[in-house]
């Protein structure tokens, strides 16, 4: 018997339809694949089979869950639906509970409300779901709060509410997003363990190819609120049929062209050496100062002229730190950065204008980078603050012009504001806004991390064009293994404030030496290696 | 957490002090000698000067601010220049009408606030939404005299329901002196209870946006169950600091209402003192309130670590 | 008394009924509630100079050798008789004996040596020093006999031994009267809640005429609209200064009430700084004198209660003139005076104290004199600040306020008195009145003194203040006029 | 043509929002009001008629008269004009010095100009206000302007906090970083890119503040420590008609009902400006 089936579905928010012509099914100890990028309508499916709809809306078709049709259900009988035939994960591990209640209490209320079972009862099931999901008691005793849980950790608490009464089915919304890969690569085991073990159905939602491909039975392929292509994985990433799937296969192992080797031998555009930075973490006893925390420990390396320099790290390993402190906004406890053979510090004004003006800065949020009450003329051009005879006039409009054209967006667009573009959109402008002062290094810090695949494919290749054509560097900071891949010279593996490795990209992700460089390549999550191995 | 708490406590020491300061400077700039107040119109300037010196009025002004604050500390306030009795006499007699009346004004607002803030928020933009909300806005409106003013003209002169004011004292009875304070309750509580409502309903409104909700309501609790277990506790935390802040609002705050119902209480002694330039009085009750609003800080952010797990981390 | 435990049982029980209001309804009403605007800052009559603290316990409390009847009228008191020597300078009292203060010590003629020394004495704090000044000696004869030596022949020394402020204190217990007074009036300080109420009690040792209340009650309501409230409401039995003349007519109209209008001693006047110019010009404070019309701000301030005075002396005195037509509403007048003095753009300072008489008069005022071309700058302030600005500092051009002291046309003789008259013709005048004692020259002096200061133009005489109170229709034998500002509760009862 | 995105369909917006709409006319008409009462009042509100006194309302007095018998209406035209000016002036000085107290320590996290401007506003707040304000007025004597300083004075740390919360929030935003990798000064970020995006919130708070500073002066006022006369006042007129209530009741009501719609309606703009200028609630509408 099918755990869901799902038939011509629709939905509708205030008149707007979100969701049409969908139609999946999902067998028990099945995983199905829901794929897509954002907006396609992914999330609002699950709400669906969940009834949790934001309220306004309307749905018809028909949604199966076990055999029971929900249209014909009441909302009390969905209540007990919910939790106890259907269990669900979130993207967020760190919002997803109830901060002020026990993790013990949260996994035990699924079973109280569902069975009455008796407080006692509840806590020993808490605790054997907790002890399943890999919390075992000694480390983790169930009057544990969630802040004390890392975001793994935390996940697997939800893991284990959802669980708890062994639902026929399970959905699973992005639940590995918000993770690190090493974390991610847990998570997806243990979902597929206890898919197994106890022939749930799960519904995997994800935006990542590379994580349904290895993971999911059969796959759907979502599109603007409806289904374009499902089947079983291979067939569907054998086949290609529909033009989107393909699309989105190629954006996804998307490698731009790039040329040319970066010349060496001069002087390099960035010099680090030895950099400390320490922060002073928050006094725990009045009389007692506590340590600080080393966030970056005596990190060294370069970047050449026209170089792309990778770095790579987990979540709290200190990239990011380290990218301000090489864009000097914060000072250093210890050692120097150089740019151009110049010291480059934060200390007393700051860099000279004109050293500051030869690094810029591309920062991962498209929406949170740019001062909304600015036209795009007035983003892109505050770089021009650092010269000291700002172009006017018909120079300034060529300037924009020609930075906003390099990026692929056309002049007309200097009038407008920012909320008028989409994020894409907005890190070209990111992009236009760095270039326009003609950098010789830019620091990209996550800058395509929160963009779709496709989109994120075409901004790779303007940066690698624009890297050969500008003879620019970059500084490529990211989680992501696969993207500083396709776009580095070299890479920098980093791990607790320390460089583990560094070297050519493609010798340290064919042949890592450091253990934990080894772990993140295992742990990432490889298309190509999902569809070479054997079907099990 | 503890170091958090101590680190407040000094801070919060440290604001009493500047206080203190602050207080005794303005009062010596006060113009209007106690003394000559006391003595009236045709009084012997030999005698005004005669009391100055019995007052101590003469001495030189860092001596009197340290033997002010010293004996504070000792809980010796002083003594009162018109009433000739000691300050902690005097304001020990107006407490237990102040702190009650706060404490039932108290009561009564959140008793309201609760309820209208909970349905409000869970029937967001329905018509009792829109009811609770507009009958908030107009109790922020409405200025506490005047409110004041209209329930003694109705319910003591018209319908002489209750007692125009006055306070029987507590040796009355309970009830007599619960009743005495019921109409200046309602006259402090009618504003403060639509900003908790209000407060109540907003804090609410965004706990319920929270993720955790709705894995709440995916574990199948219903829409009640999942406000009730889920979105008070959290909700209730900036709704704290709003009653901590009325707390110290309304025992401060009574004066003028103090005045409207003749109840002898902290605010008013305070008022009769500035005008009466019994200055000692006023720089006493005005630091003990000080005092009071910062213990009452301290014992919200004591109820936030209650309140919020996050704020008593075990792990070191 | 008996000391039978039975019948203290009984009574006690009766009292624990009384407390839980069991008793039949029939039973009189043997308590009080009395409404009153400020409260004493303490209850020692010879240590303060607030009117708040006779108003408790003058006759009530405290007594004195003489008192006021409740038609001016001077009765003995302690004293049951006395004897004046002809030259009028010794005084012989003979005390009532049996008299008992309310910690159960005897009262003699040692406590009234005691007493008039201590308040005569350096360093005193008596407020109305003034009053013992001509005492050269005080003399106890025998425990029942007092005599006193003037240094010079003083007309008024029984109506100044009648004062509040001229009680007679025990040694033992003068020191803590401010907070616990011992006096040995039929009324003994039961409770004072500070901020609301003093309470009486009767005190059974009474040596004179045992009084009809068990039980009186001060209650300070400051507040107006309070006070009309706790009035409606039945809180208070009696309101015999009520402080917001408007509600007197809806009192009037209820049956349950009875107005009381009497006279008082308050002359109330637009003071003028007479130094400071133009105020020095007699033209300029002419014209203000003129454009003011009194009869409006009786009806706007004192909702009509209030006589027009022309001068500073009590209409109810037989020797008062009224010379009101000489300072009549007349703006043109008062226009072509300020015309004649040179003045004009002028704008005058108006400090005012808090009474409503001061505030509402003094828009009236302000408005009136708008009218002639005179702007006016109000400024609100509180006693305290009025005592410093206005009467030490004399820092103002005019100001308002009400003289309660009875018979003080003499503060125009004061140098530096605030409003700065100190006419040396005006002074002549009063040195011959202290040493006149033919009623009839004395007459014809005060006649003399009342014209010239009118004929100065010293102030703006406005009216004399009203003693309008409310009582509860069924209570008798409160005081009428006030002859002095106090509340006598000895002969009050309850109608039944 | 392309506009900032708070003005984009702005006026369209705030029309189809009932609660600013009428809050928005409920202030206007106090305003106008105060305005129109420099030039016009139907009776001269100072002028005094003893004989017309304690008038209820009529076509010839719409208000009815005083105690004194002057125009209540005029009175109330001329007391929204001190309200106003007051709470005006007094939520001023809480923007002109709060909000750079707050943006510099906001721009200077942690350090000990930080902590004192927010060490000096919690002993603001801790005191009592009302005591305060009376104190302050008792120490310079009573008038509008010192009821300004007195309201002014409790209006500064709320906007200093306000300023300070708002932007350390975007200090942490990337444009703010963006800005500073452009060589920005600390001042000219604050100035340029803090303070046009706190300006929202701020005219949201100056609003609720404006309400306010109208009650707390109708308190001063009330207690005799606000504008003197023979200016009128609308919580003086409340302390005059107080005695008189039951005799006069239209002497209580006019000008308790106009505090209340004035207040009112502030605050319903405040409401609905905050409704309009967040972005979440737009979104969703």
């Amino acid at each position: 018997m099918t755990v869901l089936s799902i038939s011509d579905l629709k939905v509708d928010i205030h008149g707007n339809t979100v969701l049409h012509d969908i139609d999946l099914t999902l067998d028990p100890g099945r995983i199905l694949g829901i794929v897509g990028e954002s907006g396609s309508g992914k999330s609002m499916t699950a709400l669906s089979v969940m009834q949790l709809l934001p309220s306004g809306s309307n749905w018809s078709g028909s949604i199966r869950v076990a055999g029971a049709d929900l249209s014909i259900m009441g909302e009390p009988a969905l209540c007990r639906m919910r939790g106890r035939d259907v269990g669900m994960i979130f993207q967020e591990p760190m919002t997803a509970l109830n901060p002020v209640r026990t993790i013990g209490d949260q996994v035990a209320e699924t079973v109280r409300i569902h069975t009455g079972a008796s407080r006692r009862e509840a806590f020993s099931i808490a605790r054997e779901m907790l002890n399943r999901v890999g919390l075992p008691e000694d480390r983790f005793p169930l009057d544990r709060f969630p802040h004390d849980l890392s975001g793994g950790q935390r996940q697997r608490v939800v893991i284990a509410q959802a669980i708890a009464l062994r639902p026929k089915l399970l959905i699973a919304d992005e639940p590995t997003t918000a993770l690190d890969v090493t974390t991610q690569a847990q998570i997806l085991d243990l979902l597929k363990q206890l898919v197994r073990e106890e022939d749930m159905g799960l519904m995997l939602i994800t935006h990542d190819l590379a994580v349904v491909a290895g993971l999911a039975d059969s796959i759907a392929i979502m599109k603007d609120g409806a289904v374009v292509e499902a089947g079983a994985t291979r067939e569907i990433f054998r086949a290609m049929r529909h033009p989107y799937t393909r699309a989105l296969f190629t954006a996804s192992a998307h490698v731009p062209d790039r040329g040319r080797k970066p010349e060496s031998g001069k002087i390099p555009v960035l010099a680090v050496e030895n950099v400390v930075r320490d922060y002073q973490q928050p006094r725990r006893n009045l009389f007692v100062k506590p340590p600080p925390f080393r966030a970056v420990d005596h990190v060294s390396f370069e970047i050449s002229h026209g170089e792309n320099v990778g770095l790579v790290g987990e979540s709290g390993c200190g990239k990011s730190t380290l990218a301000r402190s090489i864009l000097a906004l914060d000072g250093l406890q210890g050692g120097d950065i150089r740019l151009n053979g110049h010291v480059f510090s934060s200390a007393g004004d700051g860099p000279h204008p004109e050293l500051r003006a030869r690094m810029q800065v591309v920062f991962q949020d498209p929406y949170g980078s740019f001062n909304p009450r600015h036209q795009v003329r007035r983003l892109v051009t505050e770089p021009f603050h650092l010269v000291k005879n700002p172009p006017r006039g018909a120079e300034l409009e060529r300037r924009i012009d020609r930075a906003l054209t390099e990026v692929g967006l056309s002049s007309s667009d200097a009038d407008k504001y920012i909320h008028e573009f989409s994020g894409g959109q907005r890190q070209r402008i990111a992009i236009a806004r760095a270039l326009i002062i003609e950098p010789a290094l830019i620091v990209l810090d996550e800058a395509v991390s929160a963009l779709d695949v496709s989109i994120r494919a075409q901004i790779l290749d303007l940066l690698a064009g624009l890297s050969e054509r500008l003879d620019l560097s970059y500084l490529f900071i990211s989680h992501d293994l696969s993207v500083v891949r396709a776009i580095t010279d070299r890479v920098l593996v980093m791990k607790d404030g320390r460089i583990v490795e560094q070297g050519e990209t493609e010798t340290v992700f064919r042949n890592p030496q450091h253990p934990y460089t080894q772990k993140l390549v295992a742990a990432t999550p490889s298309l190509e290696a999902a569809l070479a191995a054997p079907a099990d | 957490m503890t170091a958090y708490l101590l680190r407040r406590l000094l801070s919060l020491s440290l604001s009493l002090v500047a206080a203190s300061l602050v207080i005794f400077l303005v009062m010596e700039v006060v113009p209007g000698d106690p003394a000559s107040f006391m003595m009236g119109l045709n009084a012997d300037p030999q005698a005004v000067a005669a009391l100055r010196s019995q007052l101590g009025l003469d001495e030189p002004l860092p001596l009197r601010y340290i033997g002010w604050v010293a004996g504070l500390l000792q809980g010796d306030f002083g003594i009162s220049y018109t009433y000739r009795v000691p300050v902690s006499e005097l304001i020990a007699e107006r407490v237990v009408i102040s702190l009650p009346l706060t404490l039932y004004a108290l009561a009564l607002s959140t008793l309201i606030a609760f309820p209208a803030g909970i349905l409000a928020a869970s029937r967001r933009n329905s018509a009792a939404d829109l009811t609770v909300m507009g009958a908030t806005q107009l109790g922020v409106a409405i200025p506490n005299f005047w409110f004041a003013m209209i329930l003694v003209l109705i319910f003591a002169v018209n319908l002489r329901w209750f007692s125009a004011g006055g306070f029987p004292g507590w040796e009355a009875g309970f009830w007599p002196a619960i009743k005495a304070l019921t109409l200046p309750a309602i006259a402090l509580a009618l504003p403060q209870a639509s900003i908790l409502a209000r407060v109540m309903r907003s804090s609410l409104i965004d706990t319920l946006n929270e993720d955790f909700m709705r894995t709440a309501r995916a574990k199948g609790l219903s829409r009640g169950q999942a406000l009730w277990r889920h979105a008070l506790r959290n909700a209730l935390i900036p709704v704290l600091t709003i009653i901590g802040l009325q707390f110290s609002f309304l025992l401060a705050g009574g004066i003028i209402i103090e005045n409207v119902f003749y109840l002898p209480g902290l605010g008013r002694l305070a008022f009769q003192a500035i005008t009466q330039r019994d200055l000692i009085v006023v720089r006493s009750v005005v630091i003990l309130l000080v005092f009071a609003v910062i213990v009452v800080t301290f014992l919200v952010d004591l109820a936030y670590a209650a309140a919020d797990p996050r704020l008593r981390r075990r792990r070191s | 008394m008996t000391k039978n435990p039975i019948a203290a049982t009984a009574v006690s029980l009766l009292a624990l009924g009384l407390a839980f209001g069991v008793t039949p309804a029939m039973a009189a009403k043997m308590d009080v509630t009395i409404g009153m605007q400020l409260e004493p800052p303490n209850l020692d009559p010879t240590g303060g100079a607030a009117a708040a603290i006779d108003e408790v316990v003058y006759a009530n409390v405290f007594e004195g050798l003489t008192r006021f009847g409740s038609d001016g009228a001077i009765l003995p008191a302690l004293a049951e008789s006395w004897e004046i020597s002809d030259d009028g300078l010794v005084y012989t009292f003979k005390l009532h004996t049996g008299v008992k203060f309310h910690d159960g010590s005897d009262f003699n003629a040692d406590d009234v040596k005691f007493s008039l020394d201590r308040a005569r004495a350096e360093g005193s704090t008596n407020a109305q020093k003034a009053l013992f000044a001509d005492i050269a000696s005080v003399d106890v004869v025998d425990p029942a006999t007092v005599k006193v030596t003037l240094s010079k022949p003083n007309g008024s020394f029984l109506f100044n031994m009648a004062w509040g402020d001229a009680v007679i204190v025990a040694p033992e217990t003068a020191a803590d009267n401010a907070a616990k007074p011992v006096g040995t009036g039929p009324f003994t300080l039961t409770e004072w809640v500070k901020g609301d109420r003093v309470e009486l009690g009767r005190y059974d040792g009474y040596w004179g005429t045992p009084v009809k209340l068990d039980k009186v009650t001060f209650k300070f309501i400051s507040d107006p609209t309070a006070a009309f409230a706790a009035m409606m409401a039945g809180d208070l039995d009696a309101y015999p200064a009520f402080p917001a003349p408007e509600n007197l007519v809806q009192f009037e109209a209820d049956p349950r009430f009875k107005v009381i209008t009497g006279s008082s001693e308050g002359e109330t006047i637009l003071a003028m700084n007479n130094k400071k110019p133009p105020l020095d010009n007699v033209k300029v404070r002419e014209a203000i004198a003129h454009a003011i019309d009194r009869q409006a701000i009786i009806d706007g301030a004192m909702f009509g209660y209030g006589t027009p005075i022309g001068t500073h002396f009590a209409p109810h005195n037989p020797a008062y003139v009224d010379l009101t037509a000489q300072s009549a509403y007349d703006p043109e007048k008062s226009k072509a005076l300020l015309a004649e003095a040179g003045v004009s753009d002028l704008t005058l300072s108006l400090k005012l104290p808090p009474p409503s008489y001061a505030r509402r008069g003094g828009e009236i005022i302000a408005a009136q004199l708008r009218e002639v071309g005179i702007n006016t700058d109000i400024t609100n302030v509180e006693w305290a600040q009025w005592l410093d600005d206005v009467f030490k500092a004399k820092n103002f051009d005019l100001t308002i306020v009400s003289h309660t002291e009875p018979m003080d046309i003499g503060i125009y003789a004061r140098d530096d008195y605030y409003f700065q008259y100190g006419d040396p013709d005006f002074k002549a005048i009063m040195a011959d009145l202290a040493n006149a004692t033919d009623p009839a020259k004395r007459t014809e002096l005060m006649q003399a003194a009342q014209k010239k200061i009118a004929d100065d133009y010293v102030n703006a005489y406005l009216f004399q203040l009203a003693r309008a109170g409310v009582i509860s229709a069924k209570l008798k034998g409160i005081w009428l006029n006030s002859p002095t500002q106090a509340n006598d509760m000895t002969g009050v009862y309850w109608e039944e | 043509m392309s506009t900032p995105p708070a003005d984009r369909s702005f006026l369209r917006m705030a029309l189809g929002h009932p609660a600013f709409v009428l809050g928005f006319l409920l202030s206007a008409l106090f305003i106008a009001l105060a305005l129109v009462s420099f030039l016009w009042t139907p009776f001269d509100p100072t002028k005094m008629d003893i004989a017309g006194k304690l008038k209820g309302p009529s076509l010839e007095h719409w208000f009815g008269t005083d105690h004194f018998g002057r125009d209540m209406f005029s009175m109330i035209m001329v007391g929204a004009r001190v309200s106003i000016a007051v709470a005006f002036v007094a939520v001023g000085i809480g923007m002109i010095v709060g909000v750079p107290l707050g943006l510099y320590a906001a721009a200077r996290r942690g350090s000990l100009i930080d902590e004192i401007i927010m060490r000096g506003n919690d002993l603001v707040f801790a005191f009592p206000s009302l005591l305060l304000a009376i104190m302050i007025t008792a120490v310079f004597g009573p008038g509008a302007v010192n009821a300004i300083i007195a309201i002014g004075i409790f209006n500064v740390p709320v906007f200093a906090r306000l300023a300070r919360g708002a932007a350390l929030s975007l200090w942490t935003r990337d444009f703010v970083l963006a800005a500073r990798v452009a060589g920005k000064s600390r001042a000219r970020i604050s100035a340029e890119h803090i303070l046009p995006n706190i300006a929202n919130l701020l005219i949201v708070q100056g609003t609720i503040q404006f309400s306010l500073a109208i009650l707390a002066e109708a308190a001063l006022a009330y207690v005799g420590l606000g504008a003197q006369p023979p200016l009128p006042s609308w919580g003086r007129m409340l302390a005059d008609a107080q005695t008189l209530i039951s005799l006069a009741p239209h002497m209580a009501l006019f000008p308790g009902f106009a505090i209340i719609v004035t207040v009112l309606g502030l605050n319903l703009m405040g409401d609905g400006l905050r409704d309009l200028f967040d972005p979440k609630l737009r979104r969703g509408r």
